[in-house]
């Protein structure tokens, strides 16, 4: 069939070349009147849940923008690309976003991993990114220094926390916490620390500390050591398959203490899996799932997507939100001027207020939404700060 | 003491799916002298027919379960004529074949993520989860059922190996695949052969895993775990495949039970390198000193 | 004076004993056999000598030097090597690359020479490359000699791994059934090229074979296997007469009758 | 194409080449299979970051000094379990990476899993491109002396090879080491284009991607892997349009081009000045490219 394996392989290769300059060259006379905004995050590997439902509202949300006349009278078009969970791709699709497509501005990633390699390269195009669920502090400012170009939107993980802690201490009056986190995810390994350090300060004392690799199923091992310390409280921040898996796994081995976690909780897979198991248990959260605004957002996205909403499209749709604000104020789609008016938004959001503070970049005093799972829902129960 | 116990039990859970997984690797690996590394595509497939039959089309639980496991068992075979066939045919050395599987890995876990979609999936609860208690030990019906299911394969496979005429065809073809040829036994049906019941255990293994855990596109990754199972009984043994996996869960759960859980996969991985570094051959394998 | 010297040599895999207290001498500068039965342990011998197969009892000295400890290429060095029963050749190498690979003894320039290009790299390599053409000249596979060794005619392969083993420079040559699969014609080409090498290159030749024609036209000496010990040993003529050698190969009636 | 965003593959490519040539070296000369050169990755970025960083030393120096540190560590990891066979070696290596990657997660000096940011970013196109050049030009030499000789003959017969005086225990330590030290700068390289390292950059997913482009470009020639490291790194990227399908499509390709041809791109032959006047008219077909 193939004679000349090497021409052929060589031939497809230049047409798919070809192709590909040729649908970009198409695409490019085709949108003349019409300003890009671009996304990245994880569309495959094992954060794509995650990241597909943020590429879907930020779409979503430029459609039903464009729908309604646009934006100081363009049209948005959004243009996301895969990182694949990968720092390095994350700086490839950010270059090809500023030198290639020329965005104006930029909503992701969805990892801090990948948040934070990409500054340079802001910097070096001058193009603002909002990043939504990267909580790692040092996305925004590293050794006492602003990254001009990075934003966020959501609280980071030195509040949150805190937040949990505080509110395991103060308002529930539990003493004793165990831990379990992902050794392997950032995130997870953020949240504990300032978990156990402000638990700790405030008089408490953490008896177990177990931890597991990102890809185990089985937690037993580690929940069986934390069941003969005996806590009051597990706080699991980590993300909601190991969430739903782990507190399975607690209740078969006989656990019956409160069980806690952090924004990686949210999600109606959650319920599902493991409606039981984490009955009575609290969530550190960005919103109240209840508000009026968050069901309507809720609504129109399952009505177009016929999935449901995961935490990190709210964060995005409030990234949406401060881009369009910005863009307003700024009465401009230069991303410098966007990146100013950035500086100073303050928007209402679906979850919360976003005031940026100018010297950090991040949403400051955000407050958190303490969330109790009642019959499988997420009932919400006050606001929170530490 | 009870803790103990406990984590005894927790470790042959963990160990016998590991087992289940860790046979499909032995068994393929003992015809064809590779590490089928798409193997762990197909338990994830299983896996996603086991939630179709069961949560969509609302089939019996033992008809799903069989149906699952067919499923992959087809997978399993059209694998084998796509991705490795031309390269038997060939002679190829083994180095192509994995990369081959790896292509066939990364393709599998891709599509589902395209196709179906990246969220988790649950099963529907068949058996409840509260778990048996013996004193002070929990011991869950779904291990209990998982043991069962592992040792009853387990059981089929050693009797079809090692007690049927087929069985006699696939060790000769293992032992030596040119003379058996010459013998008059069809390697190549004998290699499908292998694949399809490598292909039905992965399924039931699928199905088995996705009802304790649950169903996501990345299952193949766990899978390495039973590879590095396998491989520490000694790649090509199932005795040693089935008791390298038990001693890995059993391993893990103690080390994290009584050691450290953040250091576990260090002191695990270590512990297993230097049992290599003593016995090169795994656990179980035949010791062979090269034909010259 | 004997260049290889092998007593009581016993080699067990398992339960099973392959060779039982082995002992003979070859001498230096002979052309000598082993012969035997299949599965008498010729080749196991051969594996024990090239330190392939690690002894279990007895002792292998060469030039003196007791060498069954000692590791195949650390052996290979004090001037033993070998061909193979199933021939192993560098399959996708050229003939050229087969034995220019072989000839690396005669140099030792070192990692930093070959990236340096230094003076000692470009003249040793010189060197290397010359040996390699004079071999494949010597040996009749000039003309082959950008072939891809698996594509070449059998008989070719088998004068190629004579050729790359005689690129190490070995005193004693171990050859494991080089007349395997040819034909009278090229039989009587291999004869004349062992006895030359064995002239020209002045080394001990040691050979395995089931063709007796080459066995009794070559060699000084021959030492008999069956069943993993040692039959008898002596030169052609005796062996060719011998009682038990015949019984070995063709058995007990076949003796009666004769 | 925009530039910049070009700039920015080739330099991708670039990392890449130079932990791919390493692996060439391994796997393509040596024959040798591994699945944790990652984690030799991860020691390079990770040292030659603390080296730059901590002791201000100049890029070329902090780079070569991590290379250094991952070879030092390849000869540990070698003396171990470079006498393992086939897939023993490759599951030794395997829990080598991952190991690796569990330490560097839990040693908070570094940051952990939460990573390290803040190194200064020092790579750009010229430096990348020269370092490459080195690497390249080192590599040609090497592999066409008698010490790469050598290693050629361990891939192709290892029995042989020892019977021939090739101290083959030796020659897989230093390609192991070589391998390493490639592979190590390739990961400082890493740490100062991105300005950020943390462990997860450095998981089996990459070792797997490094295998498949050594493959892919041809087992034993260099030429290949640079053509293997730059297609592959664009080939992603050209089919960026593609979104979710686009990995499919990479897993297709790979199994692909091993059923048809699975010599790879250059398949053990490497373009050479003379072969290209050859090809464009001044010999016949037959020494387009030469032998190795």
């Amino acid at each position: 069939m193939f004679k000349r394996p090497k021409r052929c392989v060589v031939t497809l290769l230049c047409l798919v070349l070809c192709l590909t300059l040729g649908i970009s060259a198409a695409l490019a006379a085709e949108q003349a009147k019409t300003v890009k905004l671009g996304w990245i995050g994880s569309l495959t590997g094992d954060q794509a849940v995650w990241g597909q439902c943020e590429l879907n509202t930020v779409k979503m949300l430029a459609e039903e923008l464009n729908d309604a006349g646009g934006l100081l009278g363009a049209k948005i078009e959004v243009i996301g690309y895969d990182t694949r969970g990968d720092a390095m791709e994350a700086v490839n699709c950010v270059r090809r976003l500023t030198g290639q497509d020329k965005v104006v501005c930029i909503i992701g990633p969805n990892a801090s991993g990948q948040a934070i390699p990409i500054s340079s390269i802001l910097e070096e195009m001058k193009v603002p990114d909002i990043a939504t669920v990267a909580t790692n502090p040092k996305v925004t400012v590293v050794d006492g220094k602003t990254k001009p170009f990075n934003f966020r939107v959501c609280f980071i993980d030195p509040y949150q926390g805190a937040v949990a802690a505080g509110f395991a201490f103060d308002v529930l009056g539990l003493r004793k916490a165990a831990v379990l986190y992902d050794v392997a995810d950032d995130y997870s390994q953020g949240l504990t620390e300032f978990f156990v350090k402000t638990f700790t300060e405030k008089g408490g004392t953490v008896v177990a500390k177990e931890a597991f690799k990102f890809g185990d199923t089985d937690f037993r091992p580690q929940l069986s050591k934390i069941k003969a310390a005996n806590p009051d409280l597990i706080f699991m921040p980590y993300f909601f398959k190991e969430v739903a898996l782990s507190s399975n796994q607690a209740r078969e081995l006989g656990i019956k203490c409160t069980l806690m976690g952090g924004d990686g909780w949210p999600s109606e897979v959650l319920i599902e899996m493991a409606k039981e198991a984490i009955e009575g248990s609290y969530v550190v959260n960005h919103l109240d799932f209840d508000d009026p605004d968050v069901m309507d957002f809720k609504a129109r996205y399952i009505k177009k997507y016929n999935r449901q909403v995961e935490l990190n499209g709210f964060l995005a749709h409030d990234a949406f939100l401060m881009f369009v604000d910005a863009v307003k104020r700024a009465n401009s789609f230069d991303p410098v001027a966007i990146k100013n008016a950035l500086e100073t938004t303050n928007v209402k959001g679906i979850t919360g207020t976003i005031r940026i503070d100018k010297d950090t970049h991040n949403p400051e005093g955000k407050e958190a939404a303490i969330i109790k799972i009642v019959d499988g829902n997420y009932i919400f129960q006050q606001k929170y700060a530490p | 003491m009870t803790q103990f116990l406990q984590q005894m039990i927790n470790g042959l859970s963990i160990g016998s799916v590991y087992a289940l997984m860790a046979v499909g690797y032995s068994l393929v690996y003992s015809i064809m002298n590779f590490s089928n590394f798409a193997h762990g595509g197909v338990i994830m497939l299983g896996a996603y027919f086991g939630f179709y039959f069961l949560a969509v089309f609302k089939w019996p639980f033992a008809f799903a379960f069989f149906g699952a496991a067919l499923g992959s068992t087809v997978l399993a075979v059209l694998l084998e004529r796509v991705a490795y066939k031309p390269l038997r045919m060939r002679n190829a050395p083994f180095l192509y074949f994995i990369i081959s599987a790896m292509g066939a890995s990364i393709l599998i876990e891709n599509f589902v993520i395209a196709t179906i979609g990246p969220t988790f999936k649950t099963y529907p609860q068949v058996l409840s989860r509260e778990p048996f208690q013996i004193a002070a030990l929990f011991i869950g019906r779904l291990d209990t059922m998982i043991f069962i299911t592992s040792a009853v394969c387990l059981a089929l496979l050693v009797y079809f190996i090692d007690f049927t005429k087929v069985g006699k065809a696939i060790r000769a073809t293992a032992f030596n695949a040119r003379v058996s040829a010459l013998m008059g036994i069809n390697t190549d049906m004998i290699i499908i052969l292998v694949f399809a019941v490598g292909g039905f255990l992965a399924g039931v293994a699928g199905v088995l895993f996705g009802m304790k855990y649950t169903v996501y596109p990345q299952i193949g990754a766990v899978t390495i775990k039973s590879f590095i199972a396998a491989v520490f009984g000694g790649l090509g043994s199932l005795p040693g495949a089935v008791i390298g996996s038990v001693i890995l869960g059993l391993l893990e759960t103690l080390i994290s039970g009584y050691f450290s859980s953040q250091f576990r996969d260090l002191i695990s991985f270590s512990l297993l390198i230097i049992i290599l570094v003593l016995r090169p051959i795994g656990l179980m394998g035949k010791p062979s000193e090269e034909k010259a | 004076m004997d260049i290889l010297a092998i007593s009581d040599l016993t080699k067990t895999f398992g339960g099973l004993t392959a060779v039982e207290n082995v002992s003979f001498r070859v001498q230096e500068g002979s052309i000598s056999g082993l012969i035997g039965p299949n599965g008498a342990g010729k080749t196991t011998i051969f594996n024990l000598i090239t330190g392939i197969y690690k002894v279990t009892r007895g002792e292998i000295t060469f030039g003196g030097h007791s060498i069954h400890d000692l590791e195949p290429h650390a052996i290979a060095n004090m001037g033993i090597t070998r061909t193979f029963q199933n021939i192993r050749l560098f399959k996708r190498l050229s003939v050229y690359s087969n034995i220019l690979t072989a000839c690396h003894g005669n140099a030792s320039y070192s990692v930093v020479d070959s990236v340096l290009k230094s003076r000692r790299f470009r003249t040793e390599e010189k060197r290397l490359r010359e040996d390699a053409v004079s071999l494949m000249e010597i040996l009749g596979l000039a003309e082959w000699q950008n072939h891809i060794a698996h594509s070449l005619p059998y008989g070719l392969q088998r004068r190629l791994e004579i050729a790359r083993a005689l690129a190490v420079k070995p005193k004693l040559l171990l050859l494991d059934e080089p007349a395997a699969g040819m034909n009278p014609d090229e039989t009587q080409q291999l004869m004349h090229h062992i006895c030359r090498i064995r002239d020209e290159f002045s080394c001990t030749v040691f050979v395995i074979e089931h063709r007796m024609d080459l066995i009794m036209g070559i060699c000084e000496n021959i030492v008999v296997l069956n069943f993993g010990k040692k039959l008898t040993e002596g030169p052609p003529e005796e062996i060719q007469s011998d009682p038990q050698v015949i019984e070995a190969y063709l058995g007990k009636e076949a003796r009666i009758s004769a | 194409m925009d530039w910049f965003y070009v700039k920015g593959i080739l330099i991708l490519s670039g990392i890449n080449l130079m932990a791919v040539l390493g692996l060439s070296l391994l796997t393509g000369f040596t024959g040798l299979f591994s699945f944790g050169h990652a984690g030799f990755m991860a020691i390079g970025a990770y040292a030659a970051a603390f080296i730059g960083v901590n002791l201000g030393l100049p890029l070329i120096v902090s780079l070569l000094a991590g290379g250094l540190v991952a070879g030092i560590i390849s000869l540990f990891i070698g003396r171990l379990t470079l006498k393992l066979k086939g897939d023993y070696f490759c599951i030794a290596t395997l829990g080598f990476g991952e190991a690796i990657r569990l330490v560097l997660d839990n040693v908070q000096v570094f940051g952990g899993a939460r990573g390290w940011p803040g190194i200064p970013i020092r790579i750009d196109l010229w430096n990348v491109v020269l370092i490459n050049l080195a690497g390249i030009a080192f590599m040609i030499s090497l592999v066409n002396s008698r010490h790469g000789r050598n290693m050629i003959a361990i891939r192709e017969e290892e029995l042989a090879a020892k019977t021939i005086g090739i101290d083959t225990f030796k020659y897989k330590m230093i390609s192991l080491f070589t391998s390493a030290v490639y592979a190590g700068i390739a990961g400082g390289l890493v740490g100062y284009y991105t300005g950020f390292l943390q462990p997860k950059m450095f998981g089996m997913t990459k070792s797997t991607e490094l295998t498949i482009i050594v493959i892919f470009g041809g087992i034993g020639s260099v030429s290949g892997s640079v053509l293997g490291a730059l297609l592959l790194t664009a080939l992603p990227e050209l089919l960026r349009a593609f979104a979710l399908w686009r990995l499919v499509a990479y897993g297709v390709a790979v199994i692909f081009i091993m059923i048809s041809r699975p010599e790879g791109l250059m398949g053990g032959k490497e373009i050479t000045f003379k072969g290209i006047l050859r090809a464009i008219g001044f010999g016949h077909k037959h020494s387009k490219a030469r032998e190795v």
